[in-house]
Parts: structure tokens; C-alpha cells; sequence
């Protein structure tokens, strides 16, 4: 079984080369730290930073610049600064490669919940609604079941949509999956130590299991 | 050039009224309006509906305002982080309406490019697309969106022009840039008012053209939400 | 009798004090000459300027500063430049105070036609059609009857239009026009020598006149 | 950051194809993309659609490519100065699409946004308006235009670095920053190749995300179309 580190570890390896990437909060954030180094990942942050380096050494830190977790961060060589507008625009034009984010839910057809539970205080959506709609590439980071045991790989979302039909692959504590068109969880990977059956257990929408499955590889 | 200045924040918002819209810049805390949020403090106009990306926080950005009970309506894509908000809220007291961010940020932009409604794709199948049209297009589904009319935009820049030219600094850009074309009057709040001239017409974020009144601010305190830094070893 | 300096001067006296204008080529171009000393009104060319000045003195052109005509200008201290969709973006929100333009034909309803003639080489509308759409305020700079001695103030225009009850005002060589709601040119003012017979007589749409008509001043 | 650099203007335009179509930017003459017309002009790719505010004149710019006959279809706002343009069109060798010049560089922009569509007034009631959807919206009238969809955009900016960020010199910027943004891939063609980090990250116009392939182009001539100048006394 995966940790989170092991999420984001696991995670690091789907990121190309060349690309340019849209971490949300969360383990998706620790994904920063597992690229390869020598790699050329350009981190998008939607309130308007493309070329997001790390957090700034003690005493630098600058309240005008910030991430879209309102974190204060610094700039690479090569980054540029941009609007909220045009932000999302290069987001809903497809310019951003793949978007890596949290979620409370995913259906076996790509459905995801990730941003309101009714009777609880809601915050908002931000920016997930317009990255989920618009991303060519989307990966979830998320626990396989929730506190209370329950299975969060679902036939249908139980909680209010953040969006339709857009969840590309999914890497929990137990497996990675990717959504098969028609809809269902076809198993890709096992965390190591961890059983197909177990896995089965964990799945409450319709799992794909072709053949021998490997487990997974993790440095 | 026209010159647009005016004295300070109180002169510059002083024909606010009850009820009106406005458009605030900034994204949490940063490149919020400071000095114009203090002046309607002061000002104590009510029932304002406001548009901005969040609430502040319960002493500080727009959370001054919740505490002084002026707004009325928030319309924004994220509001954590602000205890009285969130009582207003659960209370009824405010109206809320959570509008996903990059159609927030393009509404803004649009008015100001007079654009009246655009589709977008954020929030197709979602309880933000209840009540709105959906278009298809080319086999893919769209929400279709308006621009906001709003009767103020209130923005922070970091350096303006008596002009109104206006250039953003870092991240403080976020909404200030799209808010600042977007408004019926724009007012901008800025670190340093200087002489026209001394900005370069190509570095220009918000042409003049799109701003009514701007100040040098004072006494910016900037406050930062999420202080992350690495400890030099 | 206005020759085109009269018209450039008379039109000039419409422009007021803190104002942006967007100036048409030909006689709407020669308005800035006569805009009164100490008066800012700054001229948005829908290339990309606002705040555009004067031809550059000789050897100070410069092949990347070019006005909406592609002539060679210069800036004043506190232009701005921007991109072309921008700049169409504040003709469309209606930022720019007031538009000048040239036009063949006018109507009774303030219809106007400028940008073809069948039969003719086609240039196109350039960037006309936005600007009729989207001025708040038209001025227009035309002849009162063209070549064949045919008036160009009609009923309904004959030419292809470029954009619907859109003029507010004609400054012609015999006279000063406004439309009037429900349809009429309302005749404001007689060129100087010009009496409203003959200007009765070059008026083919529905010429409204309402008492004495005061000829026009001009310096 | 991600390299874009290719070698020259050949490289970059090497897998543009015969029939694709092509945002080509520049106002006039003033900001066009010398290399790479030049290449296109050595390539002799034909049947180009090229989407362009102007189409050159006799013996520069887009004007070249006419003259070679490769253009079959140029979609433009104003195509004046050029005979051998002139000839094309009237013999039905050419096709010409005339756009309102805010609307074709609106169409450019929004393609950069993600929005496929998008109402304009201009040209309601006229023969653009003909096979246009009419929408009416709070009393006023608007036609639906279309964002375009370029198998590349080909533009020419002033500084550039090689992680395709682009800064644009004066008018020249004109069509060149929305196409920039709106091209499936954008080739940027500049007077200057610098270093990542040597362009200040708040003075970039487009941002490097938008930048497939850039390159320092070479010998830019610059032509002047109308020489006005104020004599010295």
C-alpha cells in the first residue's frame, strides 16, 4: 500500500518530458518533487504563473507573488506572468498538458466530485470546474476509500459534480487505474503488497482486470 | 492626456452607492485594493454585491466589509478561509453565488471587451450549468456565460500614470488586469502614481482608456496568507 | 460653401475636452489639426494606439510605429499600444468616445455605406464595420452630392451598408445634420453663403427644418 | 523551461502542407513575418488559406506568395494595394473572405481562450451578417462569428527568448499577439533570440506555452508603406 508520497512518487512517472503541468493542491503538489531530474516540466499555477519554481528561502518571500494555493513561491528562469483571464484561457485552449488533482469521488466513466459535500460548509469550486473541463490530460490523486470504508471509485458520483466525463487515469494507496471508453476501472497496476482481490474489494464501480497484473514500480 | 487622478481613496469612491456592483481585484490577499476597501469601510456604504475571487479573511481584504455587514451578495469561485463569511452564509445574511474561476476571470474580461456572453465548457454537467443554456458545438457541450455589468471595478496596480495606464506586478495581476477593463468606472488604487511618460507605451498591462480615477495609495500592508519557505541550511 | 478644411475645422468644434476619438482616413484625419490648444483629447488608432501624435520628423520614422492608415506617426507622452483585438475590444465596449469616419451614402436613419461599390474592386471594410457597430458617438465627413451631382443624404441607402442606425451627425459641405429618431436629417446649420433651398435641393432623404437655420461659425 | 528553437525559418516551416491554413501576422507591412514568407515563397507549399488583415503588396509580404500563386484563399479586412491581387480576385483564381477587421482579430484572440464562438455587432444588418446566426440580446442585435481554427500561426515579434516567450516592438505588435495565442502550432519569427531569464517575467506578451517553434530571423527589410514625415524647418 502506497503512502502519499507514494501517490505522488507513482504519479511523477506518468509526467513527459516537454510538457507543461497544472499540480493542484495536495498530493498532486508533492508530485513537484519526484520529476526526474533533467527533465523539462514547465508548472503552470492558474492565478497566472507559467515557470512556478520552489518556495522562496526565508526573508525572500514576496506577498505579490504567490500560487494558486496562495503559497508564497518563486519564479524560473524563463517564466512568464500572466492575468486570471488568459490563464484559464490557455487552460480551456488545451496549451496545458496535464492536470493532476485531488478528488473525493471518480465514476467509472470519468465523472469526478471534488469540491462540495452537502450539509458541509462549501468553499468553492476555483479553478477545478474550468482545469477539469478543458485538460487534455487529466490524473487524479486520491484514496482508494474514504474514512468510513467506503469505496471512492464509484459506478456514479454520490457527491455534486466538479465534471463530466473527463478523468483519464486515477493513482490511489492501492492501484493505478485508467477509465475505459463505455465506461469501468480497468486495473493497470497493484501497490506492492497488494492483491487484485483486495483491490476488487475497494472498487465499488465496474473493475477491469485483463490478464496478469504487474505491480507497480516505484524507486 | 486626460488626466484621471484624484485625491485618495475617499474621493474616489464617494459616488458608490447602496446596491451597487463591484468588481474587486485581487486573488486571497494578493494585489487587493487596500486603501479603496478601508474607504468603504469608512464610507459605510451597504448592500453591496461584490465580485471578486474570495472573501479576504476575517480581518483583512474584503472580510472588512463582511464584518461591517455592507455586502449583500458575494460572487466568487472560492471563500474559505473567513470565519464571519462563513457564519453570514449558513445564516442567510449572505448571498453567495460560487462561480467557477476562469469564468469569473472571463466574464470580467469580456464586459471589457464588449463581448456580451461566450460559451465555455466549465461546469457542463455540473449544478453551475442549472438555469443556463448549453450549447453544442462540434460535438462538445458548453455552458453559455455573461458578461458581468458591473458599476465599479476597484483594482490595485502596481504603478499607474495620470493617464490611468496601469502595469501589474507578479501575481498581483491576477483578476486587477481583466476587472480593470471590465468595469462601468474603473478605479485604480496603485504603489506609485507617476508622470505620463515615464511608463513604456509597449509594457502597458491596462491601457488609460479603461481607467476613471487613480491614486497613489498608502501604507500597503500587503499581509501574506501562506508564508512557505525553505530554511536556508 | 465648406471646402474639406471647412469641414475638418467645422467637425472639430464637436470634439470636446477630455475625450478619446477614433479619427477615419481623409477629411476625419484633418480634424486633429483644428482640435482647440489645451484641449486633451486623445486619438486612438484602432491598430493599436492611443495617445497617437504628429508625423515624426524626417529620418525619425520608424517602420514598427504606424497609424490605422500606415502612415508613419508618432507617440505622445502617455500613449499606450496594444494588440489589435484589444483594440477592437474598447471600440466594442464603447471606451472610445467618438467616432469620425468618411462615408458614399447616408440615410434618413442613419444607416450608412461605405466600404463598396459594385461593380468596383473590392478593398474591404477594414475596420469600419466595427466602429459604426460599437461608436457611441458617429460623426460623419462626407459630400453632400457626389460627382454625378446625385445626393448622398437618402431614404435608404443604395450602396451595400456597413452598418445600421448607427450616424448621429453629417457635416457636409453646405450644412451640419443630425438624425432624428423615427427618421429625417434635422437640419442644424447652414454653410456659410448656403441657403436651405439649395440645401432642400441636394437632400434626396427627409430633410426636417425646424424654424430659422443659423449658418455656421468657423474661424 | 522548454526549448523551442529551431534553426532557422526553413525548420520551421518545413511540415507546413499544401491546402492548410495559415494566421500570417502584421498590419499593413508593418510587423510581418519576412522569413518565414521568404521560406514559404522557397518551399512553394500551394493552396494556402491564410488568414491576414492585409495581403502584402505587389513585391513584399503576402504579395510574394501571390505572386507565386500559392494562396487560394485569402481571408483578410482590407486587400488594397496590390494589382496582382486585384487580378486573382477578379479572375476567380483567388478567393477572398472579407472579415471586419475587430471581428477577424477577435477570432484570432479567442482561439487562444478556448472559445469557439462569440457575439459582435459588427456588421449586423449588413452582407456580412448574410448566413450569420443573428442573436438579440438585451435589445441589441449581434451576429455569432466564429474563433478560427489555423494549422499554424506565423508570427513576427521584436525580442524572444527560447522558451517562446515574445515581446512585440510598438504597432507592430497589431495582429501578431492574438494569432500568437490562436494558432494550433505558432512559429514566432524574431529580431532578437535571447537567453531564458533575460525577459522580464512581467513584460512578456505571450507566454512561452503558446510558442511551438521560434528562430532570430535575418536581414529584416521593415518596408515602409506610406512615408509621412514633418519637414525641419
Amino acid at each position: 500500500m502506497l503512502d502519499k508520497t507514494g501517490i505522488a512518487k507513482r504519479i511523477a512517472k506518468e509526467v513527459k518530458d516537454g510538457t507543461y503541468v497544472n499540480l493542484g493542491i495536495g498530493i498532486p503538489t508533492l508530485v513537484a518533487n519526484y520529476i526526474p531530474q533533467g527533465f523539462n516540466v514547465v508548472l503552470q499555477s492558474e492565478n497566472g504563473i507559467l515557470g512556478m519554481g520552489p518556495f522562496p528561502y526565508e526573508g525572500e518571500e514576496d506577498a505579490d507573488l504567490i500560487n494558486a494555493g496562495k503559497q508564497t513561491v518563486t519564479l524560473l528562469k524563463g517564466a512568464s506572468i500572466f492575468d486570471s483571464a488568459l490563464s484559464f484561457g490557455m487552460i480551456r485552449a488545451q496549451k496545458v498538458d496535464l492536470t493532476i488533482l485531488g478528488a473525493m469521488e471518480v465514476s467509472e466513466h470519468g465523472d469526478i466530485a471534488n469540491w462540495k459535500i452537502p450539509g458541509k460548509m462549501v468553499k468553492g469550486m476555483g479553478g477545478a470546474m474550468d482545469l477539469v473541463a478543458s485538460a487534455k490530460n487529466i490524473i487524479v490523486a486520491m484514496q482508494h476509500v474514504n474514512k468510513a470504508g467506503e469505496s471512492k471509485l464509484l459506478p456514479k458520483c454520490e457527491l455534486p459534480l466538479t465534471g463530466i466525463r473527463c478523468v483519464k487515469k486515477i493513482v490511489t494507496e492501492l492501484a493505478v487505474l485508467d477509465i475505459v471508453e463505455g465506461g469501468g476501472f480497468r486495473l493497470l497496476e497493484r501497490a506492492p503488497g497488494v492483491s487484485v482481490e483486495q483491490i476488487k474489494n475497494a472498487t465499488a464501480g465496474r473493475l477491469i482486470v485483463e490478464g496478469e497484473v504487474p505491480e507497480m514500480k516505484i524507486d | 492626456m486626460i488626466n484621471k487622478t484624484v485625491k485618495n481613496a475617499e474621493e474616489a469612491i464617494k459616488d458608490i452607492q447602496d446596491g451597487m456592483t463591484l468588481m474587486v481585484g485581487g486573488f486571497g490577499l494578493c494585489g487587493i485594493p487596500e486603501n479603496c476597501i478601508n474607504a468603504l469601510v469608512k464610507q459605510g456604504t451597504k448592500n453591496l454585491i461584490c465580485i471578486s475571487n474570495n472573501a479576504g479573511v476575517d480581518d483583512f481584504g474584503l472580510g472588512l466589509l463582511l464584518q461591517t455587514r455592507q455586502i449583500k451578495k458575494m460572487i466568487s469561485s472560492y471563500v474559505g478561509e473567513n470565519a464571519e463569511f462563513e457564519r453570514q452564509m449558513l445564516s442567510g445574511e449572505l448571498e453567495v453565488e460560487l462561480v467557477p474561476q476562469g469564468t469569473l476571470a472571463t466574464r470580467c474580461m469580456m464586459a471589457g471587451y464588449g463581448i456580451p456572453f461566450f460559451p465555455t465548457p466549465a461546469g457542463v454537467g455540473t449544478e453551475v450549468a442549472n438555469g443556463k443554456q448549453v450549447i453544442n458545438w462540434k460535438g462538445r457541450d458548453y455552458l453559455m456565460e455573461e458578461a458581468f455589468e458591473a458599476d465599479f471595478a476597484i483594482v490595485k496596480a502596481w504603478k499607474g500614470d495620470t493617464a490611468g495606464n496601469l502595469i501589474f506586478r507578479s501575481t498581483a495581476r491576477n483578476f486587477n488586469q481583466p476587472m480593470s477593463l471590465g468595469g462601468k468606472i474603473t478605479i485604480a488604487e496603485v504603489e506609485e502614481l507617476v508622470e505620463i511618460g515615464e511608463l513604456p507605451a509597449d509594457q502597458i498591462h491596462t491601457p488609460g482608456i479603461y481607467v476613471h480615477r487613480i491614486f497613489q495609495g498608502e501604507n500597503y500592508e500587503k499581509r501574506i496568507e501562506q508564508r512557505t519557505v525553505i530554511k536556508r541550511s
